[in-house]
């Protein structure tokens, strides 16, 4: 039990999982599933499982990540596509039309034991257009037969690739760079964070503010100044977007009346938009508000980018709106 | 009802078989030599056939089994499509559906079949009956299917486009051009991971040479030396669009040479001639020598899918705006069903009473096969909510609580 | 002027769009683009324009036909891509990254006159898991940079696609096959359906009652029903997803205090989602409610689909919970 | 500040150079000595290099303007880098964001412009910087955009990755692996449309031949004959992948043979040889002969991205984990700059002192254009709410009415 960074912590998951399942195999690109602990331990899984269920890097051809793990997870054995940040949405047409669909096309023949472990950027100044994105995990969410979490840290990075490792379905593990220095205990053995079960981390009574990943640590850190703003806020990380934990998210708002959700992710179509409707069919009168980035790709000059992404500041000022 | 299908046995290359054409009336026949156009378009399309190194390879050292089986496996795939023509034909089963029949492209099917295991693996596309039925799969589950019954191959979720059978290495039919060649791929990964002598078998047309899905499955498949099989069935169109309309190659297996991928053409209606290639590359799949890439010169006697310009017991498709009558004649008269039975008995493997035989035996599992499916329970309307997730149904938001 | 299908519509559309620019060029796959009217007269675009601006015929390659038509586009010449139904999202990727954000990318530097002519297959029976698809528009929504668009007749069809054509940015246009029987007016001469522009089917007093293309053919199978069952429905048909007209529907649920919102995509994060959350957003306290085809992929047997697709009754048992 | 980038001539090639490295101390230079290792890799690498019809071919025929204007642009291009590598280092400047540097690859790029003319298209990767200024990109715009000034090519929307002139048919630089094929095939289309000469060259690196759009971007040149040339700059790493990890291929030109398209390898660091290629392909594709695959056998002297290993005044990256310093040193020794002056001095086309004399020109351009970026303003915040579309403005969503 330590503190551990994220990408340490997701490949003490994958580490376990390949060790109990001796034909688990990862493809991936140019991140070599290589991580060093603050303690100097090593993880190695080139290393330690080598040729053929790690190979020697990958080409660049995310089709072949993922097209060629679902064709490994059709045969029954297990396997992973590391995908890189910047092309997120490159097979987007496989998972939509093969492996969300396989299953349920054939009468339930055919299972999908495969996790897409998906990089994701996060509002990054300077990296502009292609490699400052975020929210890709809605679109995801609206594809039939694939689950999709979100970490918002370590622990529950860990928690949720062994769950992800062990589901019968296919998961998209939405991995964004912002949370592996976020500081959590995580646990060396291994352990699920059931996929479906949201984490509510702060009760309150004024307002019910939600967000996933980096909305999560913005959220986070805002908390402390809505105290002191006088505001009950009472948060809610939901970690699963599909199957999305409306209970908890509704049950919440019941008590408060008001739900703001936050998002790094556009307006039009993100996560807010299905927590919103959710909410509102669900708890009638509610007040809600999202604070989003704009309908915009990210710009790459920091003065642009840094005004449109929702961070702690804007979350208190939103909240205080919702309260006056 | 199988004594609508065109009767008798299949009709023999050569003038003289105008009238042995399975079930082709001498008026419907002629009717058809009088729409028939462009000879010599047909004539460089068989030239072409023929050039890939199509010549007939002879029986020897292949056991009688094996080779009656494969005669009866073309069988089936022929009179089990034919018999579904009749049902659609029919109307008496309100039909309904997607429906793309290989018939003619049986030889394609059976001889790379033959040179595979039953725990090989073949990844298919929309035009995959011949592949499934080839493969071992079972005609009750697969006249089911098409009827959208309960005991189809997809419990009714599929119909003819997405038939699979997971238990005999069938990774299914699919509806989408392209991604069979990444998961013939995958699976040929998978049998490398389990240390197994797995091939895998990937089936195309040549309209699935067209996009990034082909390029990047037999790319690497030739990167990690993968025991993969990549079989493209060239029928000389897509949809209506020509072949020579979508490529700037003439002989699509040439683009191995650019992967240096080993690559070769064959008749694609001798099935003996598609064994032994597909012999070949399963030998060097199982040697660790990686991907071979086949292309199989053949053709649909029928339109695209459905039966536009079918007739019930007339073999093929007359009177398509985008293929000449004479085509469809000329590549009729390169059946690889008669062409084998005729080696089958001039070798005396089987005689033509065995032959007549095992074909109306095959015609009566076809008709049973449809006899069942008929009686055979629709879905339960609410079955949909499940199979999405393993172990979970979805909501039914239609409605509103 | 006369009742016309959706498929001539569209093409007497983009055939004067063609002839008022010498250099419009559209890459398609195997629908040749040829209608014939009511009345007889045929438009062929290949014999009337022919090689290069239309080519014969166009492999099987999604990705050549977006990705080639946004390279002929970022030259200044006007490009068509017309995509089948089957494979929507084959170039999600290249809108994603490409299409949407290289002019922003580039500081405005670079045009993107491009239309994406998506055909839409809908919810048909036997079909099945691939070719029965419905609400992908609602994922090329989520993408900033591009406008989508999904007429529900032939009136509107040629409408928009004549302003999509003159549009000086990326419009996705969804043409739902459903939609070319309906029986409306379309007059020979050139006119435009603005976009962003809503249509108010009916007015009403109970309930707003909101669905694009084959989901707004069902309300509208609705309407009479809906009469006799005593409920004053409001109808509208946003036209546009993007940008959505957010104002009319707003305006319009402030009225009613009821929002009925039907689709024929998914529930999750389908069109519904983003239309409830703008108007949760916009209209506190109103009454909000979606009736979609579930999160399952189309299955083949009519048995199933049809049960799973929310048609006029649907809508009429829906609007009667609603106001009970 | 210029003073601080290594003044004096390019290195030259061989042993006695070793002092001459541009600004590279003796110590330095013995530190990476120490540091060298994998000389076999090297030789062997450097071998593959030359094997591609490497020769340098001599001046015949070429206006001296002109070579003298690509020499120009070759010291322009590694100025400018050289000098934003300063200015990234010296950390007075608080830059931030992508830089991926071409330093090493220059004959590459001018040598293929230099069979271009003014109109024609170019489509770039994230590695674009020396194909701006081979284009005739504006420096003093590109230095700007690298600080995110609103005076930036890209108004600082786009900073290194996506620098795009549209006025000079750059089809812009792109952080996206592969598009560029399909972008220079659309172009050429579009040319085509027009009825104009113009062709369309693609440039990516030997990783973006990895996925599908570089097969259909080929794929359609060559079906529709377009005016394309794809240029491949192969520098053996993809970040820090080993170029032979990903291909099969040894030489990826010979992907070409597999759509039929004319292609060859060129040793990327002498820009007569592929001046000579290029116009080959140009000529071609003017004349209605479709594609051309390239493949320059090139090296980056500098790490992927960033200025890992790198120093003040020291030319090149050392001590980078995935790759031998030797490695480097050796495809310094082939320095592209240097052979160019060599061979304009030994044609007495320029002299020693009028060489030094452009140099020191550039250099003085390049000063400029860094301290005139260095004035401009930064963007407003707000302005990113436009260019999202031609006429309107989108919403601020981060805040909530
Ligand atoms: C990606 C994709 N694009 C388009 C289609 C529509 N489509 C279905 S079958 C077909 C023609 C296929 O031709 P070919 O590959 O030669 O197979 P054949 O039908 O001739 O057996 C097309 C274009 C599709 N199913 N998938
Ligand atoms: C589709 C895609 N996948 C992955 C990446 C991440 N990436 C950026 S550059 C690069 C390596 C490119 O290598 P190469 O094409 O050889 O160009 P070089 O950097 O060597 O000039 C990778 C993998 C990307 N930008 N796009
Ligand atoms: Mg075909
Ligand atoms: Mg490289």
């Amino acid at each position: 039990m330590a503190v551990k960074p994220g990408g340490y912590a997701v490949l003490e998951a994958v580490q376990n999982e390949m060790r109990n399942d001796p034909h688990m195999t990862m493809l991936y690109e140019y991140q070599r599933p290589i991580a060093v602990s603050p303690m100097g331990q090593v993880i190695d899984l080139y290393k330690e499982f080598g040729e053929p269920r790690i190979p020697d890097w990958g080409p660049i051809d995310e089709e072949w990540f993922v097209g060629g793990a679902a064709g490994i997870a059709m045969t029954g054995v297990r396997a992973i596509a590391h995908v890189p940040s910047m092309c997120s949405l490159r097979c987007f047409e496989l998972v939509f039309n093969q492996v969300g669909k396989l299953r349920h096309m054939t009468g339930g023949q055919v299972g999908m034991p495969l996790v897409i472990w998906q990089d994701a950027a996060g509002r990054m100044p300077g990296m502009a257009g292609q490699h400052a994105d975020a929210g890709q995990e809605a679109l995801y969410a609206a594809i039939p037969g694939i689950k999709v979490v979100v970490p918002s840290n370590p622990y529950d990075a860990k928690g949720l690739m062994t769950a992800a490792l062990r589901d019968a379905d296919p998961v998209i593990f939405f991995h964004y760079s912002a949370i592996d220095t976020v500081q959590t205990d995580v646990p060396d053995e291994s352990y699920e964070v059931k996929i479906g079960e949201a984490a509510i981390r702060q009760e309150g009574s004024d307002i019910t503010i939600v967000g996933f990943g980096p909305a999560a640590i913005e959220i986070s850190r805002a908390a402390p100044m809505l105290k002191d703003a006088g505001i009950s806020a009472e948060i809610i990380d939901p970690r699963t977007l599909k199957p999305l934990p409306v209970d908890a998210l509704v049950a919440s708002v019941k008590k408060t009346g008001r739900l703001l959700v936050v998002d790094h992710g556009h307006e039009t179509l993100g996560t807010a938009a299905e927590i919103i409707a959710s909410v509102a069919i669900g708890v009638p009168g509610a007040k809600v508000a999202r604070s989003t980035f704009p309908d915009a790709p990210p710009p790459g000059a920091k003065e642009m980018i840094t005004w449109m992404t929702p961070d702690a500041d804007k979350i208190v000022q939103a909240a205080k709106v919702m309260m006056g | 009802m199988l004594e609508e299908v065109g009767a008798g046995p299949m009709p023999e290359a050569g003038e003289a078989s105008a009238e042995k054409h399975a079930g082709v009336s001498r008026r419907s026949f002629l009717r058809g030599l009088g729409a028939a156009t462009a000879a010599t378009a047909v004539v460089s399309h068989v030239a072409v056939a023929r050039a890939g190194n199509g010549w007939s390879i002879g029986l020897d050292g292949i056991p009688p089994e094996k080779l009656k089986q494969m005669y009866t496996l073309m069988l089936k795939s022929r009179w089990w499509e034919e018999g579904m023509k009749e049902v659609f034909l029919g109307g008496k089963d309100n039909m309904y559906g997607a429906f793309h029949i290989s018939v003619g492209e049986e030889a394609s099917s059976v001889g790379v079949m033959a040179a595979l295991n039953e725990d090989d693996y073949i990844a298919s596309n929309h035009r995959g009956h011949s592949h499934l039925i080839a493969k071992g799969g079972d005609i009750d589950k697969m006249s089911a299917e098409l009827m959208f019954k309960e005991t189809g191959y997809n419990k009714g979720f599929g119909g003819s486009m997405h038939i699979t059978d997971a238990s005999r290495g069938i990774l299914g039919m699919n509806g989408i051009i392209g991604p069979q060649y990444l998961f013939a791929a995958g699976a040929a990964y998978s049998a490398k991971v389990r240390g197994t002598q797995q091939v895998a078998v990937a089936f195309g047309g040549d309209g699935s040479v067209n996009n990034g899905w082909y390029y990047s499955g037999l790319r690497n498949a030739a990167l990690y030396k993968l025991p993969v099989i990549a079989v493209v069935e060239n029928n000389g169109y897509q949809i209506s669009m020509p072949q020579q309309r979508t490529n700037s190659l003439i002989n699509l297996h040439d683009f191995g040479a650019g992967l240096e991928i080993p690559h070769e053409a064959v008749n694609g209606m001798d099935v003996m001639a598609v064994y032994t290639v597909a012999q070949r590359a399963v030998e060097r799949a199982r040697a660790g020598g990686g991907p071979t890439l086949i292309e199989t010169k053949t053709y649909r006697y029928y339109d695209h899918a459905g039966l536009a310009g079918a007739k019930p017991g007339v073999l093929g498709a007359f009177g398509l705006p985008y293929r000449s009558d004479s085509e469809v004649r000329a590549w009729i008269a390169e059946d690889p069903i008669p062409r084998m039975r005729r080696q089958l008995v001039a070798n005396s493997i089987i005689t033509e009473e065995e032959a007549d035989a095992t074909e109306a035996e095959v015609k009566q599992l076809v008709a049973a096969s449809i006899d069942a499916a008929r009686a055979a329970a629709h879905p339960k309307q609410d079955a949909a909510l499940g199979h999405v997730f393993a172990n979970a149904l979805v909501k039914p938001s239609q409605f509103i609580a």
